[in-house]
C-alpha cells in the first residue's frame, strides 16, 4: 500500500489559481437555490412569531384566521409538540440543553419566535391570514443585558433552571497571582462588542415534500445536509434512509446556516401531515430577527506587563450573551468558551486563569458566525495589549515581537492546551509591515491639511482551522467531527468525488477536483465533485470552520489513492510490469523511463469492469475502483497578519478605510485564487462587524432596526481594495500540508481598524482606545469625548 | 414580506389621477416611483386600499427652464433630474444633492415629486425645496393651488397635501447670478439616509460683504428647516470661515433632533454645526470664484 | 421609548384635571380617537385611527387612570394593539399651580412591538411628540367654551 | 378578493401576457410566473440590490416595482446576458476574476454593470466602487468584483462596442 502522494508546494493541480467549474451556471442565471426549485402543486407557509421578548401566551385566537377562504391548516404546538433534542455528546460540565420547541409552547423569550405556522396557496395569501391571528399575551420582565440577567433576582427564562446562567466553568494554569503581584504594568478593561449576525445575501430557506413511497425530501439552505438528515430523524421519527436532504446552490453561510432551525423540522413535519409539498422562505426581517445571532460578549480582561512589554499574566471573565435558548447543535458556548481557550493567541504568556459564563437573555438565540467566538476574545486581549504599549511607551509591534512564539519551538502547546502545528510569526509580521509600509506611516504626522487624523493599524492571529476531533475538542466542543469521502471511478475512467462537504461559495467542486486530479493523475476535467445531497454524497460533518480544504482535501487524497494505487495493480497485471515502475499523468498509464510503453486510465478501467480474462484473479485483485475514507486530522494553525489605514474625521467621528493589508499562511494552497477570495470576504465581514453592525435591541427586548435600511453591512464604498500576501508553512500533520483559510480575518481585522483609530487619536492625551465594537461615528465621539465607555470594575 | 391587498388603477395624466383620487378618498395613495411606499407595503405597515399608479403617465419627465428658476414635473425620476443640462447649469446645489439620495438604480425609479411627498426630514429634496425657495404646484379634482415648500412640511412624513391632491410640479428658484453653494452631509455608508446634513448659498456684493444667505439643515427635526438666525448674522458681514464658525453655533435655535439606533441627538446637533460651517465656507468659496 | 414634555394651561389645576378626565373632551381632543367608553372597570376601552404617511393603523386598546392624587398627580396606564404593532405605555403627569394657571408636566414610558418597532426608529418618537402636542393643542381650544380662565389680579405699573 | 389584472410585457425579447393579482411585485411575477429565477430576492427594502433587472434599458429594482408598472415596457434579466450558453464578454470577465463566491448578488450586480458600463465605458475603480454601491455582496469584499468590471471595460472597448456587454 503506498503512502499517500505527498504534496509540496506548487504541483500541476495544486497551488494553481484555476476558474471555478461551478461559475458559468449561476452567471447564466441557471444555478437553482432553494427558491428556484419548482415542484408542481407546492403551498406556502407563513409563521406567526411573538412580538413580545419573555410573555406567557394566555389566550391564542385561530377563529378568524381559519375562517379565510384560502386558509388550508394552521398549526400550533397542539398538533406539533416536538423540540430538538441534541446527538452531540453532551459532555460540557453543567451545560443544561435549553432546547427550543419547534412551536412555541405556553411562554415565548424571543421576539420573532414561531408561534403558529400557516398554510395557504401563496406566500401573500399566508401573511394576509396570519394578520387575523390574535393573541393576549401576559408579559414578564425581559432581559437585553447579560449582567441584568445574570442577578440572583431575576426572573427566570427558563423555570426549570435555577438561574439564567446555564453554563460557568473556570480554568487556571501557572501561577497567575504571582504573575500578577511581580508586574510592572496591569491593565484592566471590560470590553462589549456587538451583535451582529452573518446575513448572506440568500436568507434562509426549506421545501420539503412526501413521497407516495413515504420518503421525505427536504430542501434547506443549510451548510451540513448530513447532520440535518440525522436530525430530522431523530426528532421527527422518521427512518433516516427514507429521508433525502438537499442542500442546492446556497447563498452563503458563514456558520450561520450550519444550525439545525426549528422551520428544518416544522416543514418536514408538515409536509408529512398534509402529504403535498410545502415551502417557506425567510424574508429578511425574520432573517435579522430569528436567524443565528452572533459575537456579542462582555469580556474583563486583565494583562500583567514587564516594562519591555513581556506578557506574564491574563486574567479573563468572558460572558458569553446565548440569547433566549441554546442555538442548536453548537449552543451559546460557541462565543465564550471558544474566546477562552483561543486566549493565548499568537502569544507565549504562561499564567492565564479565565471564568467562562454562558447567560440566557430575551433575544435571538446565539450561533456560530465566522470566526466564532474568537472575534470577541482576540478584540478583547489585542485592545488592552494596545494600551498597555502606550502607557509603556512601546509600538504595539514590539509586544507582539517580544511575545510571539517563535518558529523553532513548534509543535508549541499553549497555556490553554492548544498545540500549534507550525508556523512562522516573526516573518508574517515582518511582511505585513512592510507591505503596508507601517514603520514610515508611524513616523509621519497624524493631522492632514483638510482637518482629518490619519492612522495606521496592525493586528496579528492564530486561526484554528480544520476543525476536525481534535480541534474541536481544543477549543472546547468535544465533538466528533471527522469527515468522509467516496471516489469512484466509472468504466470510461471518469471519476466521481461524493464529498461529506458542502460548497456554499468556497469554490469546493473545483478545489476538492484540483486535488483528485492530483492525487489519480487524470485530467480535471474528467473529475466531478458531488455535494449538498445526502442522495449522492457522503456522510460528512459539512462545510463550516475553515475544515472543508483541510478534511475535505484530505479525505480526498486518502479514497483517491486507494483507487490509484487498485488502478496500478491492475495496469501492473495486464502491462505485465512491475506497479512500482508504473506513473499516471494527464490520463496515461506509463513505465517509467519507456513513456511508449503505456496504456491509458479508461482502457484499465474498461478492463476492470468487463474483461475479467484481461484482469488479475477476482479472488487477489477485487475488480472494483472505489473507496471510501474519513479523515480526522490534528488542529491544524493557521496565522497571518492584517494592516489597516483609515483617515478620521474627528469632528463627525467618521472614519473612512483608505488601504488594507492581509498576509495568510495556510501552509500549502489548493488553489491561490479561492485562498485570495476568502481573505478578501473574510476582511470585508471583519471590517463590517468593527465599523458598522449592531443589532440594536431596546430595554424591552425589541430588535430596533430589523431591516438592512438600519442594520448596516459593509457595501462597495466602505471598503478599498484588499492587498494579499501569502506565506507558506505546510502543516506536518495534514495530508497536502493544507490548513483552513476561511476565518482568519474576523480575528484579526477589526483589531488592526480599532488600532488604526487609536493610532488617529494618539494627538489626544489618553490613551483612546476603543473598547467596544463597532466603532461608529457615535462610538467615536464618545471615546473622543470620554463618554458612556464600558467602565472596568 | 409581501404586500397586502389593494385594488389598482393606471392614471394617464395627473388631471386623471385627481378624479380617481377624488372618487377613492382616504383609503387611496398615489403611486409614482413606489421607492419608500413600496418598501414600506413589503413591510405591510403600509396597507392603502386603493393605488393609483401616475409613473405610466405620458411623459412622465419635465424639466422646463423658467425666469425665476427651473420648473421639475412631479413625476420626473431623480436620475433624469441629475442628469439635465439646465438644472445642473442654474441650480449646481440641487444636482449634487440627487446624487446623494440612495444609489443610481434607485434614483431610476424614483420621483422628484414622490420624494418631496414622502417628507422624510433627512432626505435631500425636501431640504432643497427650501434652501431654493421652491413653489409647490398642486392640484385636486376642483382647484389648484400654488403652495411655498416652507408651509408644505408639517412633521415626520406629513405634508399639507390633502388627501384629494396631487403634486403636479415643482419651481425651484434660481438664487442670485454670483452666489456660490456648498452641501455637506454624515451617512455611514455612500447611499444611505443622512444623520446630519447641512446646506448653504450665500452671494458676496461689491466689497466683499453678504448680500443674500440661505442656510438649511436635515435630519436634525421632524422636516427640514431654514436656520434663519444663522442667515440674519451673515446677511451684511465681511465672511471668513472664523467668522462662520461663530454664526454657525445658532444652528441651535432650530435644531430639534432625536436618538436613534445610529446616533444620539446630541450628536446631531453637533455635528449640524460642524457642517454648517463646510457648507458656508465651500459657498463663500465658490461665490468668490463667480464675483 | 422615554418622552417627556410639559404643557401651559390658563386655567386652574382642578379645571384641567376634570378636562383629562372628561370622555367627550377626550374623544374630541385625542388625536384620530373614535371611540371611547368606560369599560365598567375603571378603565375606558379607546379605538384610535393613527396615520403617518402611508402607515394607518386602526388601534385597540384599553386606557386605566392610576396613583390619583387629586389635582396635581396621577398615571395614565394603557395598552393598544393594530396591525402595525402594539403599545403598552405609563404617562405620569404632574398638574402643577402656576402664577399663569397651570403647568403640566408628563413623562411617558413606552414599549412599542411589532412591525413599527423594527422600522421605526427616530420616526417613532418624533411622531409621538408631534401627536402630544396636537392633543394638548386640542385641549386647550377645547377648554376655552367651557371653562373661565384663572383670575389674576392685575397688577399696576 | 381583489380581482386580477391582464398585464403584457416584453422580457428578454418575448412577449408574455397574464392574469395578475395587483400585488405581485415584479420580482415574483418574473421568479414565479415566467419562472425565470435567475434574478434573486434578497431584502425586499431595495438596499441589497439581488433584485436589480433592466426595464427599458435601465436598472431598477424588481422588489419595488409592482408588475403592473412594467406593462408594455421592455424586461431584461440574467437569462438575456449568454448567447446559447455562450458567456458575454462581461459575464466572462467575473469568470476569469472571481468576481463571484455563493452567486446569490451577481444576477443583480451584472444587470447594473452592464448599464453602467453603456453610460460608462471607461469608468476608474472608484467610479466603479460607487456604481456598485447599490448592490451588496457578504462573500468577496467586492475587490475581485471590481477587478471584473475592470477587465469587462477593457474587453469591451477592445472589441470596439460597449454593446458587446
Amino acid at each position: 500500500m503506498r503512502k499517500p502522494i505527498e504534496i509540496a508546494g506548487v504541483t500541476k493541480h495544486i497551488g494553481v489559481p484555476r476558474k471555478r467549474s461551478e461559475d458559468p451556471q449561476i452567471l447564466m442565471g441557471q444555478a437553482k437555490y432553494v427558491d428556484d426549485i419548482k415542484l408542481p402543486g407546492t403551498l406556502e407557509i407563513a409563521f406567526f412569531r411573538s412580538t413580545h421578548a419573555h410573555a406567557r401566551i394566555k389566550n391564542l385566537q385561530l377563529d378568524g384566521a381559519k375562517q379565510h377562504p384560502n386558509c388550508l391548516h394552521i398549526f400550533t404546538n397542539e398538533e406539533f409538540s416536538a423540540g430538538a433534542t441534541t446527538f452531540f455528546p453532551n459532555t460540557l460540565g453543567t451545560l443544561h440543553p435549553v432546547l427550543l420547541p419547534f412551536l412555541a409552547h405556553g411562554k415565548v423569550r424571543y421576539v420573532g419566535e414561531i408561534i403558529a405556522a400557516v398554510v395557504a396557496p401563496s406566500r401573500y395569501i399566508a401573511e394576509d391570514i396570519v394578520d387575523l391571528i390574535e393573541v393576549e399575551y401576559e408579559t414578564l420582565p425581559a432581559y437585553n443585558d447579560v449582567e441584568d440577567a445574570m442577578q440572583p433576582d431575576a426572573t427566570l427564562i427558563h423555570e426549570d433552571l435555577e438561574s439564567n446562567i446555564y453554563y460557568a466553568d473556570a480554568f487556571s494554569n501557572g501561577d497567575v497571582d504571582k504573575a500578577f503581584a511581580e508586574a510592572d504594568l496591569v491593565v484592566s478593561e471590560k470590553i462589549k462588542t456587538g451583535r451582529t449576525s452573518a446575513a448572506p445575501m440568500e436568507t434562509r430557506g426549506v421545501m420539503a415534500t412526501w413521497g407516495w413511497d413515504e420518503t421525505l425530501t427536504v430542501w434547506s439552505s443549510t451548510q451540513m445536509p448530513y447532520p440535518l438528515r440525522t436530525s430530522i430523524a431523530v426528532n421527527l421519527g422518521v427512518p433516516e434512509q427514507t429521508i433525502r436532504v438537499v442542500a442546492p446552490t446556497v447563498g452563503g453561510g458563514f456558520g450561520q446556516k450550519a444550525h439545525f432551525f426549528p422551520e428544518e423540522f416544522i416543514l418536514p413535519w408538515i409536509a408529512k401531515e398534509i402529504k403535498q409539498p410545502v415551502k417557506w422562505i425567510e424574508d429578511r426581517r425574520e432573517h435579522l430577527l430569528s436567524a443565528a445571532h452572533a459575537k456579542q460578549c462582555t469580556i474583563y480582561m486583565d494583562i500583567a506587563f514587564k516594562k519591555d512589554g513581556t506578557m506574564v499574566g491574563m486574567k479573563i471573565k468572558n460572558i458569553g450573551d446565548s440569547g433566549a435558548y441554546s442555538q442548536y447543535p453548537w449552543s451559546g458556548l460557541i462565543e465564550s468558551v471558544a474566546a477562552n481557550n483561543g486566549a493565548p493567541g499568537a502569544f507565549t504568556v504562561p499564567n492565564i486563569s479565565f471564568e467562562t459564563v454562558v447567560c440566557l437573555t430575551n433575544k435571538m438565540s446565539t450561533g456560530a458566525y465566522r470566526g466564532i467566538g474568537w472575534s470577541a476574545g482576540c478584540y478583547a486581549r489585542e485592545m488592552v495589549m494596545t494600551k498597555a504599549a502606550r502607557l509603556l511607551n512601546l509600538d504595539i509591534v514590539d509586544i507582539y515581537r517580544k511575545n510571539f512564539i517563535r518558529h523553532d519551538e513548534f509543535p508549541y502547546t499553549t497555556a490553554t492546551n492548544q498545540t500549534y502545528d507550525s508556523g512562522d510569526y516573526h516573518k508574517v509580521l515582518e511582511k505585513c509591515l512592510e507591505m503596508s509600509d507601517y514603520i514610515n506611516t508611524k513616523k509621519q504626522p497624524r493631522s492632514t491639511e483638510d482637518g482629518k487624523l490619519k492612522g495606521v493599524g496592525v493586528a496579528f492571529f492564530v486561526e484554528q482551522t480544520n476543525w476536525g476531533s481534535r480541534s474541536a475538542a481544543e477549543s472546547g466542543f468535544p465533538a466528533t467531527m471527522h469527515d468522509t469521502t467516496t471516489v469512484e471511478m466509472d468504466p470510461t475512467g471518469k471519476v466521481t468525488i461524493r464529498s461529506g462537504q458542502f460548497s456554499h461559495g468556497q469554490g469546493l467542486k473545483t478545489t476538492l477536483a484540483q486535488v483528485a486530479a492530483e492525487t489519480l493523475g487524470v485530467p480535471f476535467e474528467d473529475i466531478v465533485v458531488l455535494d449538498g445531497d445526502t442522495a449522492t454524497g457522503a456522510y460528512g460533518m459539512g462545510t463550516f470552520a475553515s475544515r472543508s480544504a483541510v478534511i475535505g482535501g484530505g479525505s480526498v487524497i486518502r479514497a483517491a489513492t486507494d483507487v490509484r494505487n487498485k488502478l496500478l495493480t491492475i495496469a501492473a497485471h495486464v502491462m505485465e510490469a512491475n506497479a512500482a515502475d508504473l506513473e499516471i499523468d494527464e490520463g496515461k498509464i506509463y513505465v517509467k523511463g519507456s513513456p511508449d510503453r503505456s496504456m491509458t486510465v479508461a482502457e484499465i478501467a474498461y478492463i476492470t469492469y468487463y474483461d475479467r480474462f484481461a484482469r488479475p484473479d477476482e479472488d487477489e485483485v477485487e475488480p472494483t475502483l472505489i473507496a471510501t475514507r474519513h479523515y480526522d486530522p490534528p488542529a491544524a494553525y493557521a496565522n497571518g497578519a492584517h494592516a489597516v489605514h483609515i483617515e478620521l474625521d474627528p469632528l463627525t467621528g467618521k472614519v473612512e478605510i483608505k488601504r488594507v493589508v492581509a498576509v495568510e499562511d495556510c501552509g500549502n494552497m489548493i488553489n491561490p485564487k479561492v485562498v485570495d477570495g476568502q481573505m478578501r470576504g473574510g476582511a470585508g465581514q471583519g471590517l463590517g462587524m468593527g465599523l458598522l453592525e449592531s443589532l440594536d435591541y431596546d430595554e424591552s427586548g425589541q430588535l430596533k432596526n430589523a431591516s438592512f435600511m438600519d442594520f448596516l453591512i459593509p457595501n462597495a464604498t466602505t471598503l478599498p481594495d484588499i492587498e494579499c500576501a501569502h506565506i507558506v508553512t505546510p502543516s506536518p500533520y495534514t495530508e497536502g500540508g493544507f490548513k483552513g483559510a476561511g476565518e482568519a480575518a474576523m480575528l484579526s481585522v477589526h483589531i488592526a481598524l480599532s488600532n488604526a483609530l487609536a493610532d488617529a487619536l494618539s494627538a489626544y492625551d489618553g490613551p483612546l482606545v476603543p473598547m467596544v465594537t463597532p466603532i461608529g461615528p457615535q462610538q467615536v465621539m464618545d471615546l473622543i469625548n470620554n463618554t458612556n465607555q464600558p467602565e472596568a470594575r | 414580506m409581501k404586500p397586502a391587498i389593494f385594488d389598482y388603477f393606471r392614471a394617464t395624466s395627473l388631471e386623471h389621477a385627481c378624479e380617481l383620487l377624488s372618487t377613492h378618498g382616504d383609503d387611496a395613495k398615489i403611486l409614482a416611483g413606489g421607492q419608500s411606499l413600496i418598501a414600506a407595503m413589503n413591510y405591510r405597515l403600509a396597507r392603502p386600499q386603493v393605488l393609483i399608479d401616475i409613473s405610466n403617465i405620458d411623459n412622465p419627465n419635465q424639466i422646463t427652464d423658467e425666469t425665476t428658476g427651473v420648473r421639475v414635473k412631479a413625476t420626473t425620476t431623480q436620475a433624469f433630474a441629475e442628469h439635465d443640462p439646465v438644472l445642473r447649469r442654474r441650480l449646481p446645489v440641487l444636482a449634487d444633492a440627487i446624487r446623494h439620495i440612495a444609489h443610481f438604480q434607485i434614483r431610476n425609479k424614483g420621483t422628484v415629486g414622490g420624494s418631496i411627498v414622502n417628507a422624510d426630514p433627512a432626505s435631500e429634496l425636501p431640504a432643497m425645496s427650501l434652501l431654493l425657495d421652491a413653489e409647490y404646484e398642486i392640484q385636486s379634482a376642483s382647484n389648484k393651488q400654488i403652495m411655498p415648500a416652507e408651509d408644505f412640511f408639517i412633521t415626520y412624513m406629513t405634508t399639507a397635501l390633502q388627501s384629494d391632491e396631487v403634486l403636479v410640479s415643482i419651481l425651484f428658484q434660481e438664487p442670485p447670478k454670483n452666489s456660490g453653494w456648498g452641501l455637506h452631509e454624515v451617512a455611514r455608508r455612500a447611499g444611505d439616509f443622512a444623520l446630519v446634513g447641512s446646506a448653504a448659498v450665500i452671494a458676496l456684493d461689491v466689497d466683499d460683504k453678504c448680500s443674500y444667505a440661505r442656510v438649511v439643515l436635515f435630519g436634525v427635526a421632524s422636516t427640514p428647516v431654514r436656520a434663519k438666525e444663522v442667515e440674519d448674522a451673515i446677511v451684511g458681514q465681511v465672511c471668513s470661515n472664523k467668522f462662520f464658525e461663530q454664526a454657525a453655533r445658532k444652528v441651535s435655535e432650530v435644531v430639534d433632533a432625536e436618538s436613534d439606533v445610529h446616533v444620539t441627538d446630541e450628536y446631531r446637533g453637533n455635528v449640524a454645526e460642524v457642517l454648517t460651517i463646510r457648507a458656508l465656507a465651500d459657498a463663500l468659496g465658490r461665490a468668490k470664484a463667480a464675483s | 421609548m422615554k418622552l417627556e414634555g410639559t404643557a401651559d394651561f390658563i386655567y386652574e389645576p382642578t379645571d384641567v384635571w376634570t378636562a383629562l378626565h372628561d370622555i367627550d373632551v377626550l374623544t374630541k381632543t385625542i388625536p384620530g380617537c373614535t371611540s371611547m367608553v368606560p369599560d365598567g372597570e375603571g378603565g375606558y376601552l379607546v379605538a384610535v385611527s393613527l396615520g403617518v404617511a402611508a402607515i394607518k393603523g386602526d388601534y385597540e386598546g384599553k386606557v386605566r387612570v392610576t396613583d390619583v392624587e387629586f389635582p396635581h398627580h396621577y398615571v395614565l396606564d394603557g395598552e393598544g394593539s393594530g396591525t402595525p404593532g402594539y403599545i403598552n405605555m405609563k404617562v405620569s403627569c404632574h398638574l402643577d399651580a402656576v402664577e399663569r394657571g397651570t403647568l403640566m408636566r408628563w413623562n411617558c414610558d413606552a414599549e412599542v412591538g411589532g412591525l413599527i418597532a423594527g422600522i421605526g426608529g427616530r420616526v417613532l418618537t418624533g411622531v409621538s411628540k408631534y401627536m402630544a402636542k396636537q392633543f394638548f393643542k386640542a385641549l386647550n381650544d377645547e377648554m376655552k367654551d367651557v371653562f373661565a380662565p384663572k383670575q389674576i389680579e392685575s397688577t399696576e405699573g | 378578493m381583489v380581482d386580477k389584472k391582464k398585464i403584457s410585457l416584453n422580457v428578454n425579447g418575448v412577449t408574455y401576457d397574464k392574469e395578475i393579482e395587483p400585488r405581485t411585485l415584479l420580482s415574483d411575477f418574473l421568479r414565479h410566473h415566467l419562472d425565470l429565477t435567475g434574478t434573486h430576492v434578497g431584502c425586499e427594502h431595495g438596499i441589497c440590490g439581488s433584485c436589480t433587472i433592466l426595464m427599458e434599458g435601465l436598472p431598477v429594482r424588481s422588489c419595488l416595482t409592482f408588475a403592473l408598472q412594467a406593462e408594455g415596457k421592455a424586461i431584461e434579466t440574467i437569462e438575456s446576458l449568454d448567447t446559447d450558453g455562450e458567456l458575454s464578454s462581461l459575464q466572462n470577465a467575473f469568470w476569469e476574476n472571481q468576481g463571484l463566491q455563493c452567486g446569490f448578488c451577481t444576477p443583480g450586480i451584472l444587470m447594473s454593470m452592464k448599464a453602467f458600463l453603456k453610460d460608462n465605458p471607461k469608468p476608474s475603480r472608484d467610479e466603479i466602487r460607487e456604481a456598485l454601491s447599490g448592490n451588496l455582496c457578504r462573500c468577496t469584499g467586492y475587490h475581485d468584483i471590481v477587478d471584473s468590471v475592470v477587465a469587462a471595460a477593457e474587453a469591451a472597448l477592445s472589441s470596439g462596442s460597449a454593446e458587446q456587454a
